[in-house]
């Protein structure tokens, strides 16, 4: 365990600044896709929105999995397991309003 | 066994063992009546016979649970029980509690019993399971009262363990548990939600505490595994159970007039419950292949093993089956349910404590193991009892198939007589296997009656010279 | 990675879990007790329709019959049985019992005088309102 | 102890944090996955009720809530990596800053759970309302769990309990609130956005 905290302390020592600005940018995205999400709820309807919106929320759901929770640092396995969760709810809740 | 006050022990169990075979005779007799209406009547009405067969199966397995906390606890704290005659004291206040409330059933009309208990001061007979007089009642909380004291002594003044902390805790929670019971209010909704507290709270949770300490238990002395591995395992699975179990209780509360909600919250919640049993197998079966000895009590090791198995069964998939609210729909209330209440009760509660019955009793009558002649009876008693309760299971489940088509969705339902006699066949297979099972019954009470004890030279010898 | 996930966590996990789910739960029979008295009109609950029901606890009722599927799966329903007998014919059956045909399931004599005949009416009428969620999913229970 | 040099190619690494920690995590997005997958279906018989009920809700307060949570998150990154370069106190300030805006979230959504008890929505005025009360406050319950455990946290970086070399704490708390964070991403979208 010991050897993993090191690899992201040097990893954290040699680029200081981008892991940061990494994160900021993360956190950007994340809050204009949040504020499109809204601005779309009156603009559009239907299915469209439903799309659009689903497809959205899944992309802000990989950011905070891959990104901050830091998945993207570790063994494929777990995010696959998350993907396959996040794509597993996104079709359950696509396929239930199409079948409305 | 390495403390003397661990004996008091002994008596328990063969009490429990003692009462199993009357909860089984009733089973039977129950079973007779659906198949013959008069047998027995007036003199035995069904309900009699029933809340006989029921209230024998909760005392037989309380009294394994005591049995077992008794053997435990010391064991497990490395101390000596704190008052062994309390212990021995409270085994025959409690037989004498059980065998008194029986024979009431059998020989006072149930009216005259309640008139006769001071059930109009508060009234707490009439309801399943807890059909017992008021005395009787406060009698299980003082019993339970003395058990508590004394396991919980016994502990502060020992090693604290995680399997005894969950053990006693988990002994707290069913004493707890039991206070609804005299919660009984005027609303029958309310009653029924209350009496679910109990009932579901034994069962489907706290209950199942105990099987978790117990298993962990028998596998650390068993197997030989790490301790610290195993109590990680029975603290994540009882962290399950409780986690789904907690709300999955709204599966009690769809169609007997609580608010709708619960048809939403129980389903989600308690469609998560077979996943502790399913870890509960994983964890046993990878136990018992990181093994570091092989312990000469494979009858032991055996109910162990099937105990998750039968439990995942039972509690788990026809659990399952019954569980979400569009299924129950059609099925509440038939036999069902108690296909899933036979099988889950045995899977879970009955195996358990016969495992740590088979895995004590050698040790309290000073042998190691039993001999291999004993255990070969006892595994062949397993065998019996076990496949005839998926029998019973099977027989019942296809009872309820009778019912769910002839009555409850049908385009033109039948009445409720009329469908139990299309489901005879299957009351006739059910009657079956129960002989079946008793048979298996008396094969494994026999194997007690063995003297000698394992030995492995004599044992090894055998074996080679095939 | 099995250093890393003691058993300290493991036990945090279920006291932290079980407190959650019992602090929810909690919260939900509390708005459980406030809705039940509306949906089983408990307003209704008159001094008959209580003598009633005790006489159905202290004759075991249940021990054979189920009130909305809880109960032995001996004999019939009795949730809705006022909605499927009516009043008359549940005093009548209920007097002329048992019935002693051969081999049929008996139901005993409770020697209810008229009174006690009509509360017990009067309690499984009360029974036969309560809002059950449309169940059960049809008058034969 | 190999130092790996090249982290970026190196994804063999286990789950930042305490194993329990994902697998509660996990267990906890089963649960929700159910409760919305439930949720959508319900739907999907009342769409009626579902669309009239939805315009009810109050939508900015849900995307006022989403930003800050989605910020909460990103003050647990900055605070992750705080400690990494061995900063304990400005750990602690980032956790503090998180634990601020979650106390903001509490307080918008006590808001919104205060209007509908005025307007005397409870669980069982309709199917809808029942959805909504149950999966916001499931929710509302774990926001507070999270903080408790980020709380824990951040005193624990305040009186120096981590160090470059040993964060798990602020790394398995980390990983909790972005799950509460995750969670409530999708149930934004569900509940208040799509129609």
């Amino acid at each position: 365990m010991k050897s993993s905290h090191t690899v992201l302390l040097d990893n954290g020592l040699k680029h200081p600044a981008s892991g940061t600005r990494r994160a900021t940018l993360t956190w950007l995205i994340l809050l204009g896709l949040t504020t499109l999400s809204f601005r779309l709820s009156t603009a559009v309807s239907g299915s469209v929105l439903m799309f659009t919106v689903l497809g959205l929320t899944l992309i802000k759901g990989h950011l905070v999995t891959n990104e901050f929770m830091g998945l993207r640092h570790v063994r494929w396995v777990w995010r696959l397991v998350m993907a396959i969760y996040l794509l597993s709810v996104g079709s359950i809740i696509a396929f239930a309003y199409l079948s409305a | 066994m390495n403390y003397q006050s661990q004996r008091v022990a002994k008596p328990y169990f063969i009490a429990a063992l003692g009462l199993f075979v009357g909860q089984i005779v009733f089973g039977l007799i129950a079973g007779l009546q659906y198949l013959n209406g008069t047998f027995l009547f007036p003199a035995l009405p069904f309900d009699v016979v029933h809340m006989s067969h029921t209230n024998l199966l909760i005392v037989w397995l309380l009294m394994a649970f005591m049995g077992a906390a008794y053997f435990i606890v010391p064991e497990e704290a490395q101390t000596e029980l704190y008052s062994p005659k309390l212990a021995l004291i409270t085994f025959w206040v409690f037989l004498a509690a059980g065998a008194v409330t029986i024979l009431s059933y059998l020989f006072v009309p149930y009216t005259q019993l309640a008139a006769m208990t001071g059930n109009a001061v508060l009234p707490t007979m009439g309801r399943g399971y807890l059909e017992q007089p008021l005395p009787i009642k406060v009698g299980i909380v003082l019993v339970a009262l003395s058990l508590l004291f004394n396991v919980t002594m016994t502990l502060i003044k020992g090693r604290k363990t995680s399997i005894n902390i969950i053990l006693v805790g988990s002994l707290w929670g069913l004493a707890l548990l039991f206070l609804p019971a005299f919660y009984f209010p005027q609303d029958t909704v309310k009653a029924s939600f209350g009496w679910w507290w109990v009932v579901h709270g034994w069962v489907e949770g706290d209950w199942e505490l105990i099987l978790g300490a117990l298993l962990g238990f028998i596998l650390i002395k068993m197997t030989g595994v790490d301790r610290e591995i195993i109590e990680k395992w029975i603290y994540i699975i009882i962290a399950m159970t409780l986690i789904s179990g907690l709300v999955g209780i709204g599966h009690h509360y769809y169609y007997t007039g609580a608010p709708a909600y619960w048809i939403w919250l129980g389903s989600i919640f308690s469609a998560l419950e077979p996943i502790p049993f399913m870890l509960l197998i994983a964890f046993s079966f990878k136990t018992l292949l990181q093994r570091r000895r092989e312990h000469p009590n494979k009858a032991a090791m055996l109910w162990a093993m099937g105990t998750p198995i039968m439990a995942f069964l039972g509690a788990g998939l026809w659990g399952f089956m019954i569980t979400l609210a569009p299924v129950q729909y059609y099925i509440h209330g038939t036999q069902f349910t108690a296909a899933h209440g036979h099988l889950a009760f045995f899977g879970a509660y009955a195996m358990i404590a016969l495992a740590i019955i088979s895995y004590a009793m050698p040790l309290l009558r000073g042998r190691t193991a039993n001999s291999m002649v004993a255990q070969r009876w006892e595994m062949t008693g397993f065998w019996f009892m076990t496949l005839s309760m998926i029998g019973i299971t099977l027989a019942l489940t296809g009872a309820g198939i009778v019912t769910l088509f002839l009555q409850r969705a049908a385009e033109d339902p039948m009445g409720f007589m009329q469908v139990q006699d299309k489901a005879r066949v299957f009351f006739w297979i059910r009657e079956f296997f129960g002989v079946s099972f008793f048979t298996g019954l008396l094969i494994y009470l026999r194997s007690f009656f063995f003297a000698g004890e394992y030995e492995y030279a004599n044992e090894m010898k055998q074996a080679l010279s095939k | 990675m099995q250093q890393v996930f003691t058993k300290a966590m493991a036990r945090n996990i279920f006291l932290g879990g079980a407190g959650f789910f019992l602090i929810i739960y909690l919260l939900l029979a509390y708005d459980s007790f406030q809705q039940i008295p509306i949906r089983d009109h408990a307003v209704n609950l008159t001094p008959s329709v209580l003598r009633g029901k005790y006489l159905f606890d202290t004759n075991d009722c249940i021990g054979c019959h189920t009130v909305n599927g809880e109960g032995a799966y001996y004999a019939p329903e009795l949730g809705n049985v006022y909605k499927r007998r009516g009043p008359e014919f549940i005093k009548a059956w209920i007097h002329a019992q048992p019935s002693g045909a051969p081999g049929r399931r008996q139901m005993p004599n409770f020697h209810f005088n008229a009174d006690q005949l009509n509360d017990i009416t009067a309690y499984l009428q009360w029974l036969s309102n309560i809002d059950t969620n449309k169940w059960p999913p049809n008058i034969e229970g | 102890m190999t130092p790996h040099i090249n982290s970026d190619t190196d994804a063999t690494q286990d789950l930042p944090g305490d194993l329990a920690i994902w697998i509660f995590i996990f267990a906890e997005l089963v649960v929700f996955g159910i409760f919305f997958a439930a949720y959508a279906f319900a739907r999907s018989t009342h769409v009626t009720l579902f669309n009239a009920s939805q315009l009810t809700l109050n939508r900015d307060n849900g995307f006022a809530n989403t930003l800050i949570l989605v910020t909460s998150s990103y003050f647990v990154v900055r605070a992750n990596q705080a400690i990494k370069a061995g900063h304990n106190k400005v750990c602690g300030h980032w956790l503090s800053g998180a634990l601020g805006l979650g106390g903001g979230f509490l307080l918008l959504k006590l808001a919104e759970f205060h209007q509908d008890f005025v307007h005397g929505i409870n669980l069982s005025t309709n199917l809808f309302y029942m959805f909504y009360l149950s999966l916001t406050f499931f929710h509302f319950m774990h926001v507070i769990m999270g903080m408790v455990i980020l709380a824990v946290v951040a005193y624990k970086a305040y009186t120096g309990h981590y160090s470059a070399e040993h964060h798990t704490g602020v790394e398995t708390g980390g990983s909790y609130w972005h799950m509460v964070d995750l969670v409530w991403i999708i149930l934004f979208a569900l509940v208040y956005v799509i129609h």
